[in-house]
């Protein structure tokens, strides 16, 4: 027989102005199986705590009822008050008589009787609720690290140092992303690379960094602290352990010069066997095997070229390399994918973002992104640092730059702010000044967003002392032009303060295109079971209380995949996520909410609607056998470290053979049932 | 000499009966469907006999759902309400000669040790009113249970359709008496029944096979393609068989009593898992067993009319008269 | 219990109210917290996320004698659990058509999405729910189905 | 057409193992057809194939009495092999342990309310355009009345007769309707045929047996027979193929499939989902799209 102890409070006024909580107590004291019903001023206060836990050790009770404020405020507060009494915490209900009752209904007979009704179903709830273990699961002390950017590299380094093994993995041939490829940084211009190399050299040389370039994540099962990785090392067509670097076999490769290197985004060349840059990590080369003589002839049965293999001394070359799948097991993931520029005049991934055909891009060889111009301007890039426009090599002497180029612009698609172009091109006027005195750069912009330290600062220096012309405005058109024989870009722009149209014709165009989240980040996300928005950034768990978690327990996110940032803020929030990962890492088991699914494996069908319907990949369907092994039946399992406890599984069984613990069938009808009349 | 009545003067007796708040069921007609339905006006019904009912009258005398008491928490006692007497009168009208036979098979069942209340006082407020069969399909089989077209077993008054808009009527009982005197005109015009089904199997035979092979794989192999569904039971004027269930909140409710069927697997699920009728041939033989062995060693009566609702219901072409057929050819006959 | 600005037989409709414990929740204790009144005639059973609002639950509260039942959660995109009410919309779309199709009053049954920032929603979606069902009276026929069972 | 049935199934005894063959056969009363289990080449000719082999035998696929017999062949028509389609996609069957013949079928007779049959087509056949089975091992026969469809072209299996009266049923007012649905189910026995006859009500154990919580009453009152009859159609959203055997086994008669219709109307009008027409696609309910409608919620 269930001895339910109701704890009715008044909130001081707050609920007692507007219900009668002593009417309300002496009601609830007559309903079946409540063995006291006690009313006190403060109930989450010390007297009101020990006033329940007296009552328990007093009389017994089977369970606990505590008619107040939201659960949302202190269920974890008399979770805490019972069990220290000795009474299992699940076997608490709250009824909240506050937030949904005394202060939103100023009739007080009426209120009042709608709390004897609210209370009634808490009695009713936790008549059927259950004595509940938290579990344990344990923890695999190692970190998957997903991309190598300055993000991933900071988040390994951290971890690392914290006494944590972590597998590093980057998809391109090389570690440093985007940042390796940039000139100098905002708004201190350090030179990007001469502050980058040292991280990169460290991360792959640290002894609890397993770095793994040119490999992608393949597949993740498994929950948190028990991750089981699938990572893909594509065929690199060099053993990078006997590789010295030496650098024979990338100068001898008929090729060498003929291939657009991405690292330079098509303005510089290699060969088909490279390093994408001269500090590369690892700095070993790579073979690209599409433009390959060798390998692109070896099926048609002919062996042509191999001229690097020849050159190569430490016999470091197989033609005949492959892919391989490597496992293993982590504990943490820390997605650390970065961005990539929205493709301006291009095709697009998503449809529901345009192009700019009205600039140019593609067509006008000296129409360049923002990336682009950072390798032109780069002291490593492609021009040695001298600004040469692309076309044809002349020194550009006027410059327009035109941000907000895709962000913020609705009627292309992406509404959102990309944060780091006001900073950028300030830095890019600037960098343009230094090398070209007697240039001129103009600026279309639609607002200077410049907050963080010295950054407002920054942009005012690129006005007022490097003399940028900034116009407020939009480019609606560029046109090539010849004037006095030289080709130009008419830029059709307006300066909305003047009030007048601003035509500018230029040397080479600058556009500062809109950060969106870097090819597959959605089918990356899709293994890891992370959200993520309309534009594939991933999503947080909580924007501000819980910035580097994500709904999928044991990942974490860091930098530009998570939404458009600058250098400082990625480093920031990828320490962060070596933090939180950290802290995950360091405890013996994980401790996790039971009130998660449950299946009665003698019933379910295994139709398996509940393995679609989970957002979380926690059930799975597994054979149950007999001790002789043979095969029973087959039924849905839920993994108690993957679910998440949203019971979506227990509306799309059919059967309800699955039930979600804490609010049960049985738990949920008994709060209906009542209400009946 | 004969009693007739027309059939708009049995409207008229049925209205007034009615109008005195008696119940009356009667065959209701929707779409090609035919079953037995309390009627608040004579004209509802359809009064010409029918060899195809959706129903049988069972349902008047022991209902699909029924509240054996109520209880309500009042405190912290619990508080139980007897569900009340059946008091008021009942006509069931064109009934099958074989839905009222089932009537008297019944009553040993629900009175020789627990004497069911509910049942009784039903039997004894309700008038029943049959039609004598004016055809027979292949489903029908009453002759092998020792019934016939013009059977009055059960029937308070049998009726013979006249095919002129009037019935001959044969008070049976006094309740007929009560519902028919001085309503009927006197007559030389006397009614006829089709004539009865012709079958070729001999139910004490395939009875006796029964006790004799309650382990043959026969069983197995002519119930495969029985699905279980129980409509059978549903339909059947004898199958009686319920389940009784708690319904409403832990703060009330009422036990209620419902019909069951023993071709479905939960009906003889035990808590442990385990099911002694695990598969369909063993709730085959089961109900065969019943109908023809266990019932009428206990009760003298076959637990069946012959009536054919149970075939002529059952999607999968099964029911009683296939399956004593075919144990009567392949065990039987076979000599197995 | 009857005060002077309501007759006693007045028709309180019983609403009943299947929320999310992330949005829904939080959008009517924010309601309280910002003291917008409404009308108390709404039951609100927490449970972690639509998702887990199974359609017979529904058909529960009309046999309990709910007047209109309403179901909210999260916003699309707002999920707690990434993708529970996506579940429960599609269910809920299909849900519909068979609840017209079987006479049940579409005009009984309500769903929304009110975040937790929604307090106000919360106040005059109840509001009007309460309100239309009172002109409506209350659900007649599903109760009579209920007594004579 | 009915000697290559019956050659096709020898072979299948012969080369594939197979231990049971379920088609048709003259079983019932005064030779009506019904489903027959062929364990035995030699008992093959008792497999027929006519108009009116109306039961869809895939009900009978996840009955253990049946797995028991060994690999099984089963006969379906275009109609009843979509059932088989589901049953596959939920993991019920291992399609590549069965043998799927289908049949072309021109229509199946009518079955009057005592079991007799008509010359008139089976209510569902009427409007049928699938006479060609589709996702099945061997077809036996020929028809001009078209080819096999697949799922891009695939259309709600129902008639023009049927969509009429639920056209017209949902043009009442909802009253109206609810009064309908009362004297429908006032009729329900609560005997599960529906159920039972269903070849995806395939459950271990429904939850209309389980009683903690009683979710449904289980008593043959309204309450209980509209909330078993809204539950039983739910469950099919999005996989009722509209094989119809539920309406046809209900002793009641009551019209059971115009609840499915309804749903599997709103999964092809809403999103553009036909059940069983897709061997491997992923079950209406439990999965979704960012974009599903949502007019209705506020």
């Amino acid at each position: 027989m269930a001895k339910i102890g109701v704890f009715t409070c008044w909130c001081g006024e707050n609920i007692a102005r507007n219900v009668d909580v002593q009417a309300v107590s002496e009601a609830i004291s007559k309903l079946p199986g409540v063995a006291c019903s006690e009313n006190y001023k403060y109930m989450c206060s010390e007297p009101g705590q020990t006033l329940i836990a007296d009552k328990i050790k007093e009389l017994g009770l089977t369970g606990v009822v505590v008619a107040s404020c939201s659960p949302h405020m202190h269920l974890k507060t008399f979770r805490k008050t019972v069990e220290l009494a000795g009474v299992n915490p699940y076997l608490v209900e709250m009824a909240n008589i506050r937030e949904q009752c005394s202060w939103v209904h100023n009739d007080k007979p009426v209120a009042t009787a709608k709390a004897i009704e609210l209370i009634g179903m808490a009695v009713a709830k936790v008549r059927r609720n259950a004595a509940l273990e938290p579990i344990k699961v344990p923890v695999t002390k190692r970190a998957l690290v997903i991309g190598a950017g300055v993000a991933g590299i900071q988040a390994a380094l951290d971890l690392a140092a914290g006494g944590v093994e972590v597998i590093l993995v980057e998809r391109e041939p090389s570690v440093g992303g985007k940042m390796a490829g940039l000139s100098e940084t905002f708004p201190t211009l350090d030179c990007s690379q001469c502050i980058l190399t040292p991280r990169m050299v460290e991360v792959g040389q640290h002894p609890n960094i397993k770095l793994m370039t040119y490999s992608e994540v393949e597949k993740v099962d498994g929950y948190v602290g028990n991750f089981k990785v699938t990572v893909r090392k594509k065929a690199r067509y060099v053993d990078i352990t006997k590789c010295t670097g030496c650098g024979s076999c990338w100068n001898a490769c008929p090729k060498k010069g003929k291939i657009p290197n991405s690292f330079d985004y098509g303005l510089g060349n290699r060969g088909a066997i490279y390093i994408p840059f001269p500090q590369a990590v690892p700095a070993r080369p790579t073979i690209d095997a599409d433009n390959c003589i060798r390998i692109q002839n070896m099926a048609k049965g002919k062996e042509l070229c191999g001229i690097c293999s020849k050159q190569c001394a430490a016999q470091a070359i197989n033609f005949h390399d492959q892919d391989e799948l490597v496992e293993f097991d982590v504990g943490a993931i820390v997605v650390a994918t970065g961005y990539k520029l929205y493709s301006i005049g291009k095709e697009q991934e998503n449809p529901n973002i345009k192009g700019y055909g009205e600039y140019g891009y593609g067509k006008y060889k000296d129409v360049v992104d923002s990336l682009q111009f950072e390798r032109i301007i780069s002291a490593s890039g492609p021009t040695g640092g001298e600004p040469k426009r692309p076309s044809d090599g002349a020194t550009p002497k006027t410059i327009v730059f035109i941000q907000c180029t895709g962000s913020r612009d609705n009627a292309k698609g992406i509404t959102y702010c990309s944060k780091i172009c006001c900073m950028y091109t300030a830095k890019h006027t600037m960098l343009f000044k230094h090398k070209v005195h007697d240039g001129t750069a103009h600026v279309f912009y639609m607002d200077i967003r410049s907050g963080g330290k010295m950054y407002d600062e920054f942009v005012r220096r690129a006005i007022e002392q490097d003399g940028a012309q900034y116009h407020r405005g939009r480019v609606s058109k560029i046109e090539k032009v010849t004037v006095d024989g030289q080709t130009k870009y008419r830029c059709y722009g307006a300066d909305t303060l003047a009030g007048t149209p601003c035509v500018v014709d230029a040397d080479m165009v600058v556009l500062a295109c809109a950060m969106v989240p870097s090819t597959g980040v959605k089918s990356l996300a899709q293994k890891l079971s992370v959200g993520y928005n309309e534009y594939g950034f991933l999503s947080e768990s909580h924007p501000k209380l819980r910035p580097v978690e994500t709904n999928a327990a044991g990942v974490f996110v860091c930098g530009a995949c998570q939404g458009p940032k600058d250098i400082p803020e990625t480093v920031a929030q990828a320490s962060a996520a070596a933090g939180k990962a950290l802290i995950m890492l360091s405890q013996p088991f994980l401790t996790r909410e039971p009130e998660i699914a449950t299946v009665d494996e003698k019933l379910c069908a295994a139709c398996g609607a509940c393995v679609k319907a989970c957002p979380y990949k926690a059930i799975s369907i597994e054979e149950i056998r007999d001790r002789k092994g043979n095969l029973v039946k087959m039924t849905s399992r839920v993994n108690p470290g993957l679910c998440m406890g949203c019971g979506t599984c227990v509306a799309v069984c059919p059967s309800k053979s699955v039930d979600l613990i804490g609010f049960t069938d049985d738990q949920v009808y008994a709060q209906i049932e009542s209400l009946l009349d | 000499m004969s009693q007739i009545i027309t059939l708009e003067q049995l409207k008229s007796a049925l209205d007034e009966k009615l109008s005195q708040g008696c119940r009356v069921a009667a065959p209701v007609l929707d779409g090609e469907f035919a079953s037995f339905k309390e009627i608040t006006k004579a004209d509802q019904g359809s009064y010409e006999p029918r060899v195809a009912m959706q129903n049988s009258i069972k349902e008047f005398f022991f209902p699909k759902h029924e509240t054996l008491f109520t209880f309500v928490r009042q405190g912290q006692d619990v508080v139980l309400t007897d569900a009340p007497d059946f008091e008021v009168d009942q006509i069931v009208v064109g009934a099958r000669p074989c839905d009222a036979a089932a009537l008297p098979v019944l009553d040993p069942l629900f009175g020789w040790d627990y004497q069911d209340r509910f049942f009784q006082q039903r039997r004894a407020k309700t008038t029943v009113v049959s039609f004598a069969c004016v055809k027979s399909d292949a489903h029908c089989f009453c002759t092998a249970v020792g019934g016939s077209p013009e059977n009055t077993s059960g029937s308070d008054a049998l009726l013979f359709d006249l095919g002129d808009g009037s019935f001959e009527v044969r008070v049976l009982t006094d309740k007929g008496k009560a519902l028919f005197e001085g309503k009927t005109t006197d007559s030389d015009k006397t009614g006829q029944s089709c004539d009865a089904p012709t079958v070729d199997f001999e139910v004490d035979k395939i009875a006796d096979w029964i006790r004799a092979n309650f382990a043959s794989p026969l069983w197995e192999k002519i119930s495969l393609r029985c699905v279980g569904c129980g409509a059978c039971a549903f339909v059947c004027p004898t199958c009686h068989c319920f389940d009784m269930v708690d319904e409403g909140s832990y703060n009330k409710g009422k036990k209620v009593k419902n019909w069951d069927s023993c071709q479905e697997a939960m009906f003889t699920l035990h808590a442990s898992g385990h099911n002694p009728r695990g598969t369909q041939g063993k709730r085959q033989r089961q109900r065969l067993s019943h109908k023809f062995v266990t019932y009428p060693d206990k009760f003298k009566f076959y637990l069946c009319t012959g009536c054919g609702s149970c075939s002529r219901s059952c999607g999968q072409m099964f029911g009683v008269r296939p399956t004593l057929e075919a144990l009567d050819k392949e065990g039987v006959k076979a000599g197995q | 219990m009857s005060t002077e600005t309501k007759a006693p037989d007045a028709f309180e409709p019983k609403i009943v109210a299947f929320v999310c414990n992330w949005c829904t929740y939080l959008g009517a204790d924010l309601a309280g917290t910002n003291r917008l009144e409404y009308p108390a005639n709404v039951r609100i059973i927490r449970l972690p996320c639509t998702g887990r609002i199974d359609f017979n639950l529904i058909v529960k509260a009309f046999e309990i004698g709910a007047d209109a039942v309403l179901v909210s959660g999260c916003h699309p995109g707002d999920c707690h659990y990434t993708a529970g009410n996506f579940h429960a919309r599609r269910r809920w779309k299909l849900f519909r058509e068979l609840l017209d199709t079987v006479g049940v009053d579409l005009n009984r049954v309500y769903f929304s999405w009110i975040s937790a920032a929604e307090g106000a929603k919360f106040q005059s979606l109840v509001t009007e729910i309460v309100e239309k069902t009172k002109a409506m009276g209350p659900y007649q026929e599903y109760k009579s189905i209920v007594a004579e069972s | 057409m009915e000697n290559e049935l019956r050659n096709a199934i020898r072979e299948l005894f012969a080369n594939q193992g197979v231990g049971v063959a379920i088609g048709y056969g003259r079983v019932g009363v005064d030779g009506a057809v019904g489903a027959v289990f062929v364990t035995s080449p030699d008992d093959v000719d008792q497999l027929v194939w006519n108009n009116e082999c109306r039961q869809n035998l895939a009900v009978h696929l996840t009955r253990p009495e049946v797995k028991a017999l060994g690999k099984i062949a089963i006969v379906c028509k275009p109609c009843d092999a979509r059932a088989v389609v589901v049953l596959a996609n939920e993991a019920q069957i291992k399609r590549e342990d069965l043998v799927v013949v289908g049949v072309v079928c021109e229509g199946i007779r009518n079955v009057k309310p005592d079991g007799s049959t008509s010359d008139k087509d089976y209510p569902k056949c009427e409007t049928c355009v699938q006479h060609v089975p589709a996702n099945v091992d061997v077809v036996i026969g020929e028809t001009s009345k078209g080819e096999a469809l697949d799922a891009k072209n695939a259309e709600v299996a129902t008639t023009a007769g049927h969509q009429a009266k639920l056209a017209k049923l949902r043009a009442m007012s909802a009253e109206e309707r609810f009064q309908y649905w009362r004297d429908e189910f006032s009729r329900c026995v609560r005997c599960y045929a529906c159920r039972q006859s269903c070849p995806l009500c395939y459950c271990n154990r429904c939850v209309a047996d389980k009683n903690r919580p009683a979710r449904i009453d289980t008593s043959a009152s309204l309450k209980g027979n509209f909330a078993w009859n809204i539950l039983r159609a739910f469950h099919l959203a999005g996989r009722c193929v509209g094989c119809g055997a539920c309406a046809s086994a209900c002793p009641a008669g009551i019209e059971l499939d115009l609840l499915n219709l309804t749903l599997a109307n709103a999964a092809k009008e809403h999103f553009g989902f036909v059940a069983g027409t897709e061997v491997g696609a992923a079950p209406l309910i439990g999965t979704y799209d960012r974009d599903d409608k949502e007019e209705f919620i506020r």
